[in-house]
């Protein structure tokens, strides 16, 4: 089933056209990995998917179905509340665990002590932190190591209860330990949502998607299986571009 | 060659700061040994705690508890009144305006700071002072209050310069994260940009209140300069309107003359004191 | 539910916030044109101050000079000053804890009232060094009222500074001082000049620490650094003072804010020149 | 230059102290350099240099302190010298220019100014310190408003003669408002119709209209009757030099003491001593 | 011939130890790449190299060799001259074009106008820049495009006239074509230079390098030519981190 819906969907900034004419549908509980060399758009992506862009001085044409209703149809907030992203550099607000958790849930309305305790919880454990800083969760966040950092902001998004969550490029900072977590909390999660991640990693994206697209320039080049797409792609350019011709 | 000018360059930097340092010193020495011959006949305590300030009668007579008083008090009333406004304005420059809009009005809010303060003085006594007589009519118009106002006005200019470039840096490092997890932006602000401005606020206290209880000519045209114990809508005296008052009559080495220099030596005290301690709550709040 | 209360008397807050500066703003420069236009003209500008008393006729050129000269003088020291003991606490200073005494030292210094600063000036300047009551006893008085505040804020410029272009800097293997000079100080630039622009309009409103070391009722242009000089807020305190011309006062007022008005619209000018060359 | 020997000619002579003086002795200074541009125009003798004449003011205690410090060549006083101050400045000669009264004024809106023009000085008395709180304790038919005192600074030469020749050892009330200058005392009697204060007689004739002079015991504060000292409460305007005066200072000093300076005196609102 | 030697490097900042014992020798005018995952201490190899680790508060111990002579023999400001650094991210100064390449220049003493047009001219054209921009040397740097920036870097890196340069992941931030230009530029240099770069992409390694090292927690696990260790690692960790086990 395909919980997103993407339409010749063209974005930029101003007068700087970033994505040309893309048209994919992004498939429920499953990973799918966006690849492509630095600047082809893939960040551009991400934000227009849940309406991030205009925040960014861009905007979009073209139709973007979530659950088959334009996202234009949603409010801004609920959008983004259901479609979560996770941003390269891990950026945790500058409280305490505990707070940087209850963030979200308390603006949703959720006020009880206990409740929000076990939103804290559920998410840590979630995103493989719980077992590391149970103890510490009024530590200041921004305290914790890059990698922690990075899975605290996870599990930070996950606490807005979405259905889809958008990673940046979410390992681009961190030590292979990490990115080993990182991994493995993603593949555990592809049972209750939908990912879509940006990585400049082939590796990475072979090791974890099931699906691949392959942007280039703006354009979808090649939007397929991720077996397929790493053993036989149909597009010379997807091929070079794997074999490692461009950077 | 460029060992040499590199030596220079350290050598002079390092002269310069010291000079600077020393001036400052310097000044704090001369307040200090012009208030010594003051302390010599009028102990310290007596000189703070009393009550009656009357220079033409015996050095009994020369105390300041109720000027002190009404230092601090007009200076904490124009805080009161300016903080939540100059907070409020900052939190709108950093996360509504956009930054050429932003530069414009902080240029215009600087100017407030350039007016001369007996320009607001004047202002104040003929439309502050005569708004309160007509409107409430209070016999007079002049007090702490009319004081207090005038001061928060001075003190805007001040606030807002050091409060709105912090939060515009909070503003730019987390409202994208914010704005990702759906939630709206007053509730960014109230949970995120004020509570993270903490620190940018108190070093806002700390300069305003520096100025606001330094400050001369403004507050002693709209204070009416009693020294009354103060009281809100009362008439008040403070510590630099009764420096300026009295010292240009003052005669020159009398005790009266330097009973002034004390009262500011305390006045600089009182200040050291206060930014002492904020410093260290300025500490607490890093953790 | 209640969160969206919470947001809605935050808007409410902000919104009273705005709408109580821009009055206040508006206010104070609408009054003061209001009250001065009347007495603005080029001759009131362009000319020597008469009447008896003097200053309720003619107008306030001398002034406008002497209080230009002043400022220019207070900036110049000031800003020497403050500019070798911000990058003394940045770069050279290694202890956190003589930071802090420098700190403390030059905030308490911000709350000094201006006129014990102006008899600091005169029994050191006038006094001891026998410099007279001249534009420079007055303008090094009026520097060191505004050395603080020019010293904090040009501190924080610095620090802002990107810490890559200070190390690519150190990498092609120049000096620190060679650094500081042709590429900090130039990146800086801009803020520091709005910085000196702003303390400058400070300076050149301040009446009580000039009263003492430079300030006369008239004086022709200053000719030389000796020379006594007329200032527009110590000619405004003489004019409001002794009740000479409540008119003229008002004028001269507004002189003084058109002033400080185009300084500031030269800083914003520099600083969005900057931001655009970014 | 034919100077005595010993003595350097100097083009510049400066002035120091009361704010009231200064305006006027600042006219003459004008109104001295105008007229001759040079020195020598003032006397063949003197070199051909620029006249400067420098008028400053930090209130009549800086006066002395100045003259005292040789910072000024001559100290602007409105108020006679305290003994102490003379002891301290030594061999010194001063010039008295003129009286300034303290006039008891009120605004014109005042009712009190329909029903009499007078006050008795025991009446002045009571007022200043406290004793009479409301108007309608001055008289019975005015209204239950609180008076308001307007002053100026307690330690000022005003205050001072005041103090001495109406207070005497009464303290005046506490909650009297302080103002910082003449003008500022002036413009609140002007704003305030409750206020009563001592304007000085020169801001009255200044603002003919504009305030209200009371007699005291009888007497109109007038030129005639300050001069000849009936009107009691007045100060003197004076100028003191350290030392002995030099040629040229002696020069302006003779311009000012004529009758050409009394007129400016006079334009200024205080009253020349002839 | 080895232009660097180093003896058994162990760096790291404060009591955190990052290199640990490593010792190899640098060829002269070949490219040296350097890979391993990301936190092994890549970037901390470079900067130990030209001192530049004691501006970041960290130390080192083991002998570096340049020109067999201990580069704390030399002084700091004569071994940076000597071993010139690029970024990953461009760090243009905020002047002309024209500045920002005579600003080395300046410092080391030229003082006339025609030897440092000729200085700009130069660097210019051996950064492949000089048709480029050639017209707006007093343009501000800034404004150039990030490619663009980077070059300007590497040619400003080259006014200090360098024997060695270090690059520090310098392409991460760029698009194919300032890939494939500054890839051709690094060729060309090697004639000139003894280059060293860090980059995470192995692809980008392969291509231009001679010598491939690869540290692994700070550990230098292999050291050989390119070829060999692309085609032939003698350790399985070079192995499963060429294939993409690792990041
Ligand atoms: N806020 C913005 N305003 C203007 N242009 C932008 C903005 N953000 C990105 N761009 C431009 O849009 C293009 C695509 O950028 P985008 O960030 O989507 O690339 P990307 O594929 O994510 O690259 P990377 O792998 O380097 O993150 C680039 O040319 C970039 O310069
Ligand atoms: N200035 C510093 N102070 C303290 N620790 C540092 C500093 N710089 C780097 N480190 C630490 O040293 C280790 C190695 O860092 P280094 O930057 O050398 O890694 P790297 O291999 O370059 O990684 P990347 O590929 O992410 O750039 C990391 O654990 C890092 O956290
Ligand atoms: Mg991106
Ligand atoms: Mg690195
Ligand atoms: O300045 P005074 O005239 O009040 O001495």
């Amino acid at each position: 089933m395909d919980i997103l819906k993407i339409n010749n969907l063209f974005a930029g900034y101003g007068d700087k056209k970033v994505l040309k004419d893309v048209s994919m549908n992004i498939k429920r509980n499953k990973i799918t990995a966006i690849i492509g060399p630095s600047g082809c758009g893939k960040s551009t992506f991400l934000t227009t998917l849940n309406r991030m862009i205009e925040e960014n001085g861009g905007n979009f044409t073209g139709e973007i179905l979530y659950k088959d209703e334009d996202i234009l149809s949603y409010e801004k907030d609920s959008i983004r509340k259901n479609i979560g992203m996770v941003f390269q550099k891990p950026t945790p607000f500058p409280f305490s665990i505990y707070k940087n958790l209850t963030y979200a849930p308390i603006y949703y309305g959720i006020t009880s002590k206990a409740e929000l305790d076990k939103i804290v919880e559920t998410n840590l454990k979630e995103a493989g932190l719980f077992d590391e800083i149970n103890k510490d969760l009024h530590m200041l966040a921004t305290k914790l190591s890059g990698g922690q950092q990075q899975r605290l902001c996870i599990a930070r998004a996950l606490t807005a209860k979405p259905e889809v969550l958008l990673l940046d490029e979410p390992c681009s900072a961190l030590d292979i330990k990490n990115i080993q977590n990182i991994e493995e909390m993603l593949l555990r999660f592809s049972r209750d949502y939908t990912i879509i991640i940006v990585t400049h990693n082939l590796a990475q994206a072979k090791r974890i998607s099931d699906y691949t697209a392959f942007i280039l320039d703006g354009e979808l080049i090649e939007y397929e299986k991720t077996e397929k797409i790493f053993t036989n792609p149909i597009d010379s350019r997807t091929k070079e571009y794997i074999e490692g011709i461009y950077g | 060659m460029r060992k040499t000018r590199e030596r220079i360059f350290n050598f002079i930097i390092k002269i310069l700061s010291l000079i600077s340092l020393f001036l400052l010193a310097f000044i704090i020495i001369f307040i200090f040994r012009e208030s010594l011959s003051f302390f010599m006949e009028v102990p310290i305590l007596k000189f703070v705690s009393g009550r009656d300030w009357n220079p033409l009668d015996s050095p009994d007579k020369l105390s300041i508890l109720p000027i002190i008083a009404g230092t601090i008090y007009t200076s904490l009333v124009g805080i009161i009144i300016a903080l939540p406004i100059g907070v409020g304005f900052s939190v709108v420059l950093s996360s509504y305006t956009s930054d050429n809009m932003r530069r414009i009005i902080r240029g215009i809010v600087d100017i407030l700071a350039g007016i001369p303060s007996v320009v607001y003085g004047f202002i104040g006594l003929l439309v502050l002072v005569k708004f309160f007589e007509i409107r409430f009519s209070f016999p007079t118009g002049e007090s702490i209050l009319a004081g207090g106002i005038i001061l928060s006005i001075m003190m805007l200019p001040y606030i807002i310069s050091t409060c709105d470039e912090s939060m515009e840096k909070v503003y730019k490092e987390h409202s994208q994260q914010s704005n990702a997890l759906g939630v709206s932006k007053s509730y960014m602000i109230r949970n995120l940009i004020l509570p993270k401005s903490k620190k940018c606020i108190l070093a806002a206290v700390v300069l305003a209140l520096g100025r606001g209880m330094g400050e001369t000519m403004a507050v002693m045209m709209v204070i009416g300069n009693a020294p009354l114990m103060p009281r809100l809508l009362d008439k008040g005296q403070t510590i630099p309107s009764l420096i300026a008052l009295e010292m240009g009559m003052a005669e020159v080495g009398s005790l009266h003359y330097h009973a002034l220099f004390a009262s500011g030596f305390i006045l600089m005290i009182i200040l050291i004191v206060i930014n002492i301690a904020l410093h260290f709550v300025k500490l607490k709040i890093e953790l | 539910m209640r969160e969206k209360i919470k947001d809605s008397i935050l808007k409410v807050w902000i919104t009273i916030c705005v709408i109580i500066v821009f009055t206040i703003v508006m206010f104070i420069f609408g009054y003061i044109f209001k009250n001065g236009v009347g007495s603005i003209n080029l001759e009131f500008i362009l000319s020597d101050p008469k009447g008896i008393p003097i200053g309720s006729e003619g107008g306030i050129f001398p002034a406008i000079i002497g209080s230009l000269f002043l400022m220019l003088i207070a900036c110049i020291l000031a800003f020497i000053l403050a500019i070798s003991t911000s990058i003394y606490t940045v770069f050279y200073c290694r202890s956190k804890r003589m930071e802090g005494v420098i700190h403390l030292i030059i905030q308490s210094m911000a709350g000094i009232p201006s006129i014990i600063l102006g008899l600091f000036g005169y029994t050191l300047l006038v006094l001891y060094l026998n410099l007279g009551r001249s534009l420079l006893s007055g303008g090094i008085t009026l520097g060191i009222m505004i050395f603080p505040y020019i010293q904090v804020r040009i501190e924080k410029t610095l620090r802002e500074v990107e810490i890559n272009i200070v190390e690519a800097s150190y990498a092609l293997g120049v000096s620190k001082s060679y650094t500081i000079y042709k590429l900090i100080l130039p990146m800086c630039r801009a803020d520091i000049i709005s910085t000196i622009t702003m303390a400058g309009g400070y300076a050149m409103g301040a009446a009580a620490p000039i009263i003492l070391t430079a300030a006369v009722i008239f004086a022709p242009i200053p000719k030389s650094l000796s020379s006594p000089v007329m200032a527009l807020p110590f000619h405004l305190y003489i004019l409001t003072g002794e009740g000479i011309s409540l008119e003229k006062a008002y004028g001269t007022a507004l002189v003084l804010i058109m002033i400080l008005l185009i300084l500031n619209i030269v800083s914003i000018i520099l600083n969005m020149k900057r931001r655009g060359d970014r | 230059g034919k100077q005595e020997a010993g003595q350097v000619f100097k083009s510049e002579i400066t002035y120091n102290g009361s704010s009231t003086l200064a305006p006027v002795i600042s006219a003459l200074a004008t109104e001295f350099m105008e007229e001759y541009v040079t020195w020598n125009k003032v006397d063949p003798d003197f070199p051909e240099e620029n006249i400067s004449i420098y008028v400053s003011a930090g209130g009549s205690g800086a006066g002395v302190k100045a003259a005292l410090e040789g910072t000024s060549d001559f100290g602007m006083l409105a108020r006679e010298l305290k003994d102490e101050e003379k002891e301290k400045l030594g061999d010194i000669e001063t010039f008295t220019l003129g009286i300034d009264a303290l006039t008891v004024s009120i605004n014109p809106q005042n009712p009190l100014n329909e029903i009499k023009d007078n006050l008795t000085l025991e009446e002045v008395k009571k007022i200043f310190s406290g004793e009479y709180k409301y108007w309608d304790d001055v008289d019975n038919s005015l209204d239950h408003k609180e008076i308001v005192v307007v002053i100026r600074d307690l330690g000022g030469g005003a205050h001072g003669v005041f103090q001495k020749k109406v207070m005497g050892d009464t303290e005046v009330r506490e909650d009297a408002i302080q103002a910082p200058s003449m003008g500022a005392l002036v413009t609140k009697l002007m704003e305030n119709k409750d206020a009563i204060g001592y304007a000085s007689f020169g801001m009255v004739n200044q603002n003919e209209g504009k305030i209200i002079p009371l007699k005291v015991d009888g007497i109109k504060p007038t030129v005639e009757t300050i001069v000849n000292g009936t009107y009691k409460i007045s100060r003197p305007l004076i100028v003191v030099k350290k030392g002995s005066l030099s040629k040229e200072e002696k020069a302006f000093m003779d311009m000012v003491t004529s009758t050409k300076g009394s007129e400016i005196i006079e334009k200024m609102g205080f009253v020349p001593v002839k």
